[in-house]
């Protein structure tokens, strides 16, 4: 599914009836537009009230709620039940509760406006074509301007190696995998986590080859996973600590994850 | 330079140019002064502009580029039997937008505006070329942050990310149609033809009204 | 269609594509005669012909294509060559980006990953400041190390080595996460950058120190 497509909720398919809105604020904006009401003044429990009408239609259909719904029903009624509190009238100037979320639709209608400016000028432009790319005189083949060159560029060319050295030399990668077992490190490491712990991780590297290390690195996060292992570090650049937790490992299960 | 050979050997850089071409390129080239270049170059774009012929002149992104005109998209998509690029999702047009007004930002503060998860929509505008990532923010998690690129300002024929409107001119009140004004001055370069009016139009204003009955329909079968 | 506006759509076909466009294919896409087809194509040339400007239109490999004259041959070459000096190819963004991840790094370890020889790309990559020499690797023959430069980080907006995208990140950005398997076979310490911080620090600001030396004796190169 395209990204468009999984905010929709599957736009794609057919006799497709519930609104697509496009998330929590685009909903609220369309329910206080639709009663009519002072953006600044919102009548907070009719708008909860419909909100989650909103969610409750969703369910019935089986589609997924995603969880920015789920928040902003919650601030909804958390922001109702502070209406409810009796206001202290000896204070001036008391916040409205509402002002935080009214500040956020604001901008976010704001942002809407600008995009479907947008969305104008891109069917329009879109229907302008410049020259197919030429290599340039004096260039050979294709090449990119550099201030145009980003991260995004430079990974994206990483990977292109990446994938190219895969295809041309599987059996080096079949002999990588061979020489250091995940399940090995991670039983190497247990031990000696249950001689002494904890231990520090610097400690426990020490010596070891690259492609071992990366077997423990392995080893060590599928330890954390199952809880039998935690990694500390202090401050920011400072050691790290690993420590055995209660939970006994069994360890003939650490074969399992050779062939992950 | 004599005039004539001058602007003839701009039009040749134009021509072969893939980006847009910057005055200051041109004076370094050709070693005249920015005013004569710019005289050439308005020169240019008028004569192209009179003819209506197959392309026009048009600045973007702080250069000049020539490009076809939109009402021969039809005609260009069916000789290259090509679909042409898929319009800009609404959730890429937002989450554009913010990074325009916002940049540099940072996928959890965009997020944070939009009211929801940035992430997919972000890559797809990274594959658009339409931003960029420009670095770290020094934050905990230190996230990317994002910037629009040369592209984002060609694509939507500005000359300059200062171009845009002030974000306070677009409609503050709820429910207030967009300021017809602000939607003229960004589209003011954009040369609509009558065909290309009629026909995008009524679109984006059917394509509101379905979400309007959309509602209405999921209302009346929850009641 | 109107003779004016066949004439223009022409054109912007001319204009856009790369290739000799053949006749034959402007029937079918207009469905007009031959004859039309060609009467009009000869108008466009004699127009451009009679204008001396940037380009024309001239016959080649069975088709017709707009191409610049020979006349502007050299100050399209001077203008280009300009601007090409801030232009990488592929190969040099794959080898930089390799230089990157893999580094301290040599030749024939780079050569071997991309599976060409790299010594070319290299060297473009040394001129660009881009990465520079970091010592000898004490195997037989004591290649050159290289590694990335600052202007490298400047340029993509890094503060330090450390803040490129890490592995896990790469499904953020381009969609497709890394098979793990051929970092394990290739790569050194992009996993394990984190626990390299320690090791990794003092280098880092020793390759600061090697990298304004380097600027120095470049300067005294030159004066």
């Amino acid at each position: 599914m395209t990204e468009e497509e999984k905010e929709l909720g599957g736009e794609s398919s057919y006799n497709v009836t519930v609104p697509t809105f496009h998330g929590p604020l685009d909903l609220l904006l369309h329910l206080i537009k639709k009663n009519e009401v002072d953006v600044y003044d919102i009548p907070i429990a009719l708008i909860t009230d419909q909100f989650n009408e909103y969610l409750d239609a969703m369910e019935e259909l089986d589609l997924e709620i995603a969880a920015d719904y789920i928040y902003m029903a919650a601030l909804l009624i958390h922001i109702k039940s502070k209406m409810l509190l009796p206001r202290d009238e000896t204070m001036e100037e008391v916040e409205d509760p509402r002002q935080e979320l009214v500040d956020r639709l604001l901008e976010y209608q704001r942002f809407k406006s600008v995009a479907e400016s947008f969305a104008e000028l891109d069917v329009v432009r879109m229907g302008m074509w410049s020259r197919k790319a030429t290599s340039l005189p004096g260039a050979d083949g294709s090449e990119i301007d550099m201030s145009e060159v980003s991260l995004f560029d430079l990974i994206d060319a990483f990977r292109t190696a990446l994938n190219r050295y895969k295809i041309s030399h599987p059996q080096a990668l079949e002999l990588q995998r061979l020489v250091h077992k995940v399940s090995d490190k991670m039983a190497e490491l247990y031990e000696r986590l249950k001689e002494k712990s904890p231990i520090r991780l610097q400690w426990f590297l020490e010596g070891r080859d690259r492609n071992e290390l990366i077997a423990i690195f392995l080893g060590m996060l599928e330890l954390v996973r199952l809880g039998g292992i935690s990694l500390k570090q202090a401050d920011t650049f400072g050691d790290i600590l690993v420590a055995k937790t209660q939970t006994e490992m069994d360890q003939s299960t650490f074969a399992l994850f050779d062939n992950a | 330079m004599e005039s004539n050979e001058l602007r003839s050997a701009i039009e040749a850089i134009l021509f072969v140019s893939n980006d847009p071409v910057k005055v200051d390129d041109l004076v370094a080239a050709f070693d005249e002064s920015p005013e004569t270049i710019t005289a050439q170059l308005d020169a240019i774009k008028k004569t192209l502009d009179a003819n209506l012929g197959g392309f026009v002149l048009e600045q973007a992104a702080g250069g000049w580029r020539l490009a076809t005109r939109a009402e021969h998209d039809p005609i260009l998509k069916k000789f290259f039997a090509k679909k042409g690029e898929s319009r800009l999702s609404i959730a890429a047009l937002e989450t554009l937008a913010i990074v325009a007004y916002r940049q540099p930002i940072t996928a959890p503060e965009l997020s944070d505006i939009r009211g929801v998860n940035s992430t997919a929509v972000l890559r797809t505008l990274l594959e658009r070329r339409m931003i960029r990532v420009s670095g770290r923010k020094e934050v905990v998690g230190s996230p990317f942050l994002y910037r629009t690129t040369r592209e984002f300002l060609v694509h939507f024929g500005l000359n300059d990310i200062r171009d845009l409107p002030r974000l306070e001119e677009f409609g503050d009140l709820i429910g207030e149609p967009i300021n017809e004004d602000v939607v003229a001055a960004i589209s003011d370069h954009v040369m609509l033809s009558r065909e290309d009016d009629e026909a995008s139009q009524p679109e984006i204003l059917r394509s509101a009204q379905d979400d309007v009955d959309d509602v209405k329909s999921t209302r009346d079968q929850h009641e």
